[in-house]
């Protein structure tokens, strides 16, 4: 796995190695750019990007002329980088093991180094993606998982919208809760849920509990809002601007 | 893929009574349309190149042919009125005659709409039990009208089958419904005509209309159970179906596999398209499908599996004898 | 006292004409400068900015058109995928119809209408500076989002709830929603202009019955945004909201609707085609008159048809959801509703016809594409009439015949006339002509291209071709024409890089134009190549709706307004009759300030809605510095705008 | 400018004088009038769209609104007793404006102005008696998004009213600046004339739908 660092603060973005998971043909031999690649001119990507989905317009500017020299030159470094990321769909999974490099801790709340720059990355990989995200919310819906935990408000199965975790609450942790299974109900995953989506589920719970860049967190769903009287009357009293 | 084998699916290639009328309309309004266009050309080239008396604005003679150009631009006027009358007194017979409901429809089925594939419910209305679900393969008996209804899971998609009616829309929240009536035997394509997201493209669905007889064989063989294999091989797909991420969305029945939110698989062996119309039904191409659908179908909701090529070839083996 | 001083005279005595010309120069000086620049409010600059960005905003989104029809060229192409080419359509659309076909007829008419209604200034001219400023800003936004990956998937229709919060993750679609709030903003605020401008600053004489047909057909666009674009932008507010707050407008589950997306989207989004079609009807009406040297026959028809279809405009919106399952009977309503409109749009092809028939033809470049939208935008008239109807519309709707047919009629009916119109006009914006031998490769390539691309899309349509898709399947019958439509894509693309060759050659090298190279009758002829900032060095007084071809010698005018302040004359609305002195703003640098306040507010939006409560403040404080007159008042007079 | 001889235009006929117009004019002979029959119509438009929206929604809804939360009426009342009672000091405000008389004018600039200061916690009041907030249910997004389009027309007028109060105390206070109070005072009729239909719909509708 290959790895680069940030120029700054909040600005390295983890990219994976090579790899045959490039779901569009390579659009370079058009000439056209890749708004990745536009990171990469700012030297923070790595050498290869995972989806060429984007055209680049940065050298095409909608204004042409001078107003486009100014207008490139003030784009916010910051903005772009998070930009390029967060609205990307990615359809295959990585090609680098996503596998947590420690293995099955109950309390999960020690960590060693490794882990801690493991987790770190896939916190970025898809809590900052808001396709992950959305794609976690899908799943959610579609293995059930509402059944026990409701809209995350919880119901037999514990809520997983507060801060109160039984087996830890960071998203290598809920992906091992996942995985394993947990005493009290909780299947085990392994094997059946493939990695990539028990990431994006990890990533849709945390997003439930406020984590995660907010523009990359999904907007209400279409369908009921109310899954019980309670959630109902908290909506009553306290309109959120931010409903689950 | 060749033609034959897509099914038909030009409005000009009408199948069904519903179809028919439409072409009816078209042909009619082709040649009235067709028309007006050649008298509009005919009087601009003339009107440019014409020989004979022009003026200009330095000649302030009052021009003859003045009153002759009100009088048949009242005429023109009168001429496009007729014709845009007669054109939407026949769209409205048409109409009338397109929604006029055949005595009783005698087979209900419910499609509902998936990003991004088809998942069909046929109920017989007598017997409530010999209920079954498919998808992406519609099978219709010649000459039978049948009512449709349509429902989506998600998004609003639209349900097209070319040579037998025009479309209807899927809209979460609504009931739609559409009558459809094939009158010859053979195989038609049916289109998602409504842009639903990344896989839109990808959206088709197989109209297969057989014989009264051919399409009850058909029904009694939908219903059962699949058949437990019988081959090693497809022996050990059954158990890689069963212990890999398959069953948590896909339902065989006669097995464990009971997942709801992909296309039923009991019969897919028998379909003739997988990937809701993007692929051919056999072997190498189920494989391919199995190994990496993201590359068939960027973005669809089949992740990708990570299964060895022994574990491929079990699995395609075993789906291939879902008959 | 100089001050008082007014053309014609000064103190009683008479001013020369070289004297007058110096001191309205001096009055009516836009500045230099960069920080002038961006004060301008003079309508001519503004105007130029806007064809200048409209054109750049075509030209991107014509390759992305470019890019689409090469993924399309062969079937299974691997060029592009469906996230990006979903991002293409979206932009395509989007970017053609906000972004180019209704700015680039709000410039049109923020140039023109001033010069036909022969008066020194548009009215509101800071709303007007601040108006461009506002879309492209709201441009610049989303191609820069786009740019960023952050561009719409969701089509220029953006459909609930795929455009909603569960389909449509990420910011995607915000960005779209707020792009509308954009232009529409801006559209609205260019409509009041123009309304204001062509009822009361009309020349002394130009009674409504004497206005030119283009003033006309600008005044029902007008008409049409005030109506139509509310409803896109409560549309828009009502999506966004969906998507950032959690409202439940389209959500089923929750008492919302989808239709009712569809139903506020198309009530805007139909009168929307009329809006870009009205104003290039009274460009074809501007050119045939001059290029036949005849007024146009039938002018009352004319009028009463232009505002026929403006009514009717608004009563057609429900063709568009005819699969939608909507009951039929109200279904049969909209068909005979939409097949209505075209026997006023027939009368107008009547009309240019017969004033053909009449009159002298000079085959100059802009009556060429006169004949070219005529030939075109038939078409795509005849194949609208088809589409009218239920059971055509059922199989057509969402297929490709739909796409050749809105191309017939947009490209037939607005860009055609549009380029016309450039020929036409490009001297009086520039002082120098545009070069006749490119304009017909200009016109040739265009016409055969355009043809080649989009005809055998009707056939495709009917072949079972639906719209919006990334790729087909082989064997499904749709390669061969897909390669030609390519082939004839490329063509149109070349004729493009031929008009901007003779744009950009023709500024610097074309033939001097001088003040009325085409002997036109109407009034922006009656002053230089280009005009000066107060547009008329006198104020015309109209006895005819040809005043320059009545008038061959001397061109009656009237004296009296300052030509030391400012100023210019406010007439009745029907008769035209001179009623009060008007002051003109200055210059000033608040609108850009104001813009770029609220466009702040705009994009921050998306990202917190408190930015609406916050963002409004500076917003306010920027606007309330614009209005707030500057200086010491003189006597019983400032200068100021509302 | 540097023109060719045929850039002139032709030579001027003078026929008579604009001089003698007057400077200004109120009603719809001044452009400000104009500008602001614009913004009523674009704004009419919009109410009109949402109240159609607000029907729409209700006749797809199967209870309306859900669980018979019907809104308490007494702040809507109030709000409307005082925009009706405000229309006196307006109407008498436009009245003064146009005749230019500069002391009336500001004592009526002031009551407005008050008035105005005076609805916004009318209008708080009337948020919250709508017993719903706007991400419970259609209803409540289509409720609270009307209350808020006119609340909108509300505060914009208020600021316009305050911002000319404090310009006409200063020595700008002349000729057309009363055009500008007139116009002003116009628009505030809009505001109060648009929300009867709005508080048709928002109270009385779902007591009787």
């Amino acid at each position: 796995m290959e790895r680069t660092e940030s120029i700054g603060r909040k600005k390295a973005r983890p990219k994976e190695a090579p790899g045959g998971h490039k779901t569009q043909k390579n659009l370079w031999a058009w000439g056209l750019d890749n708004s990745l690649d536009a990171c990469d001119a700012n030297g923070i990507t790595s050498s290869m990007t995972r989806s060429r989905n984007k055209i680049s317009f940065v050298c095409l500017s909608p204004t042409g002329g001078f107003l486009r020299a100014r207008f490139c030159a003030a784009l916010p470094v910051l903005f772009l980088l998070s930009a390029c990321h967060r609205e990307n769909r990615y359809f295959t999974p990585p090609s680098q093991s996503d596998i947590p490099p420690t293995q099955v801790r109950m309390s999960g709340l020690v960590a060693g180094e490794a882990s801690l720059q493991f987790r770190e990355q896939q916190r970025r990989e898809y809590e900052g993606n808001a396709y992950h995200v959305s794609e976690g919310k899908r799943l959610y819906m579609w293995f059930n998982c509402y059944g026990c935990h409701a809209s995350g408000g919880g119901d037999s199965g514990p809520p997983l919208m507060d801060d109160r975790w039984i087996y830890g609450g960071e998203i290598d942790q809920i992906y091992l809760t996942i995985v394993q299974g947990r005493p009290n109900g909780m299947p085990a995953f392994g094997g059946k849920i493939p990695s990539q989506q028990v990431w994006q589920l990890a990533a849709y719970v945390r997003s439930m509990g406020g984590h995660g860049p907010k523009s990359a967190r999904s907007g209400r769903d279409d369908h009921m809002q109310r899954d019980s009287e309670q959630g109902r009357k908290d909506e009553e009293i306290k309109p959120t601007a931010e409903p689950r | 893929m060749d033609e034959r084998s897509t099914g038909l699916h030009s409005i000009g290639d009408a199948m069904g009574r519903h179809a028919q009328d439409i072409d009816a309309l078209w042909d009619v309004m082709l040649w009235v349309c067709g028309f007006m266009y050649l008298l509009v050309v005919g009087f601009l080239l003339l009107a440019l190149f014409r020989r004979g008396p022009r003026r200009d604005i330095n000649d302030h003679t009052q021009a003859h042919e003045e009153r002759g150009l009100s009088a048949s631009l009242a005429t023109w006027t009168g001429l496009i009125a007729l014709g845009l009358f007669g054109l939407t007194l026949f769209s409205y017979f048409t109409d009338r005659s397109l929604v006029q409901a055949a005595a009783d429809a005698q087979i209900a089925i419910k499609i509902t709409g998936h990003q991004w594939w088809w998942e069909i419910e046929y109920t017989d209305p007598n017997d409530p039990s010999r209920q079954l679900r498919t998808a992406n393969e519609l099978h219709l008996p010649v000459g039978t009208p049948v009512k449709i209804s349509l429902e989506s899971r998600d998004v609003i998609h639209s349900f097209w089958v070319p040579s037998l009616h025009g479309k209807q829309d899927l809209i979460p929240g609504r009931d739609n419904d559409i009558e459809i009536l094939a009158d010859k035997e053979g195989v038609y394509r049916g289109i998602c005509a409504e842009f639903c997201g990344l896989q839109h493209s990808k959206m088709h669905l197989d109209v297969v209309v057989e014989s009264k007889d051919g399409y009850s064989a058909w029904y009694e063989r939908q219903l059962q159970a699949a058949s437990p294999p019988s081959d090693p091989l497809a022996e050990r797909g059954h158990g890689v179906f069963m212990a890999t991420a398959c069953n948590m969305c896909h339902t065989i029945s006669g097995t464990d596999a009971g997942g709801s939110t992909g296309p039923d698989l009991t019969h897919v062996a028998s379909r003739r398209f997988i990937a809701a119309g993007a692929l051919q039904n056999h072997r190498d191409n189920m494989r391919a499908w199995l190994a990496n659908p993201q590359a068939i179908k960027p973005g669809n909701h089949m992740p990708i599996v990570s299964l060895s090529a022994d574990q491929l070839d079990a699995l395609t083996a075993y789906l291939g004898t879902l008959q | 006292m100089s001050a008082n001083a007014t053309e014609g005279t000064h103190d009683g005595e008479w001013l020369d004409e070289r004297e007058t010309r110096w001191r309205l120069d001096r009055t009516w000086s836009q500045g230099r400068g960069w920080l002038a620049a961006l004060s301008t409010v003079d309508h001519k600059q503004v105007a130029k900015r806007y064809f200048v960005t409209a054109f750049v905003f075509f030209f991107l989104a014509g390759v992305l058109a470019l890019l689409m029809r090469l993924q399309l060229s062969r079937a299974e192409n691997a060029l592009i995928g469906p996230d990006l080419y979903n991002q293409l359509f979206t932009m395509h659309g989007s970017t053609m119809m906000f972004l180019f076909a209704v700015p680039i007829m709000e410039g049109l008419a923020v140039y023109f209408v001033p010069l036909m209604c022969g008066t020194r200034a548009i009215a509101f001219p800071r709303l007007n500076a601040f108006s461009y400023w506002v879309y492209l800003f709201g441009g610049i936004m989303l191609w820069v989002a786009f740019a960023l990956n952050i561009g719409p998937d969701a089509g220029w229709f953006a459909y609930t709830p795929l455009s909603g919060p569960e389909y449509s993750p990420g910011k995607r679609v915000d960005f779209w929603a707020q792009m509308i709030t954009f232009t529409e903003l801006s559209g609205l605020a260019v409509a009041i202009e123009i309304v204001a401008t062509i009822f009361k600053q009309r020349a002394p004489g130009m009674a409504l019955n004497r206005m030119p047909l283009f003033l006309w057909s600008m005044l029902v666009m007008a008409f049409m945004i005030l109506f139509a674009m509310p409803s896109v932008m409560l549309a828009s507010t009502f999506l966004i909201m969906d998507r950032l707050v959690g409202t439940h407008f389209f959500n089923a589950a929750e008492g919302g609707d989808a239709l009712l997306w569809q139903h506020l989207f198309w009530f805007f989004g139909h009168p929307e085609v009329y809006i870009i079609f009205i104003p290039a009807l009274g460009i074809v009406s501007a050119v045939v008159s001059a290029f036949t040297r005849r007024p146009i026959f039938g002018y009352p028809f004319m009028v009463l048809a232009l505002i026929a279809i403006g009514f009717l405009g608004f009563g057609l919106w429900v063709h568009h959801m005819f699969t939608t399952g909507l009951p039929r009977l109200g279904s049969s309503f909209y068909t005979a509703a939409s097949m209505v409109i075209a026997i006023p749009s027939g009368i107008q092809i009547y009309c240019w016809i017969a004033t053909m028939w009449q009159g002298k033809p000079r085959f100059a470049t802009p009556l060429l594409f006169v004949v070219g939208f005529i030939l075109v935008f038939v078409i795509g008239g005849l194949t609208g009439v088809m589409l009218a109807s239920v059971p055509m519309d059922l199989q057509l709707h969402d297929t490709y015949f739909v796409v050749a047919h809105f191309h017939y009629v947009l490209i037939g009916g607005a860009v055609f006339p549009l380029l016309a119109g450039t020929y036409f006009w490009y001297p009086k914006v520039t002082g120098r002509m545009l070069s006749e031998r490119l304009g017909k490769w200009n016109f040739w390539t265009l016409f055969i291209g355009f043809n080649i691309a989009f005809f055998p899309m009707h056939y495709l349509g009917l072949a079972g071709m639906p719209r919006r898709v990334y790729t087909y399947g082989q064997g499904l019958g749709w390669d061969s024409l897909n390669l030609v439509s390519t082939v004839g894509a490329v063509l149109v693309a070349i004729s493009i890089l031929i008009l901007i060759v003779n744009l950009v050659r023709s500024r610097k090298h074309g033939e001097m134009a001088g003040a009325n190279p085409w002997d036109a009758p109407t009034l922006e002829w009656a002053t230089p190549s280009p005009p000066p900032t107060y547009n008329f060095r006198h104020i015309p007084l109209v006895a005819s709706a040809d005043p320059l071809w009545q008038h061959r010698e001397q061109l009656p005018v009237m004296r009296g307004l300052s030509v030391d302040k400012r100023e210019l004359v406010l007439t009745t609305v029907l008769d035209a009759k001179p009623d009060v002195r008007e002051p003109v703003a200055k210059p000033s640098i608040w609108p850009f300030i104001s813009a770029i306040a609220v466009g702040a507010m705009f994009i921050a939006s998306i990202f917190t809605p408190w930015a609406v409560i916050f963002g409004s403040i500076p917003a306010a404080i920027a606007i309330t510095v614009w209005f707030w007159p500057k200086g010491a008042p003189p006597p019983d007079e400032e200068e100021s705008e509302p | 400018m540097k023109s060719p001889r045929d850039n002139e235009p032709l030579p001027p006929q003078f026929m008579g004088t604009l001089a003698f117009l007057p400077p200004h004019a109120h009603g719809n002979r001044s452009l400000t009038w104009w500008g602001m029959m614009g913004l009523v119509a674009i704004e009419s438009t919009a109410f009109v769209l949402a109240i159609a929206a607000y029907f729409y929604l209700a006749t797809h809804s199967a209870e309306w609104p859900p669980d018979q939360l019907v809104p308490s009426v007494a702040a809507g009342n109030v709000f409307s007793v005082i925009s009706v009672l405000s229309l006196i000091p307006n109407l008498w405000l436009k009245r003064v404006a146009e005749a230019e008389k500069l002391k009336q004018v500001q004592i009526g600039l002031i009551v407005m102005s008050v008035v105005g200061l005076a609805l916004m916690p009318v209008r708080y009041f009337e948020f919250a008696s709508m017993h719903v907030s706007w991400a419970d249910s259609a209803y409540g997004s289509i409720v609270i998004t009307i209350l808020a389009l006119h609340t909108v027309h509300l505060v914009t007028d208020l600021y316009d009213t305050l911002v000319l109060t404090a310009l006409m105390f200063t020595k700008h206070a002349k000729g057309r600046r009363f055009v500008d109070v007139a116009e002003n005072a116009l628009y505030w009729n809009f505001v109060v004339v648009a929300w009867f239909p709005i508080y048709a719909v928002l109270y009385l509708a779902p007591r009787f739908l």
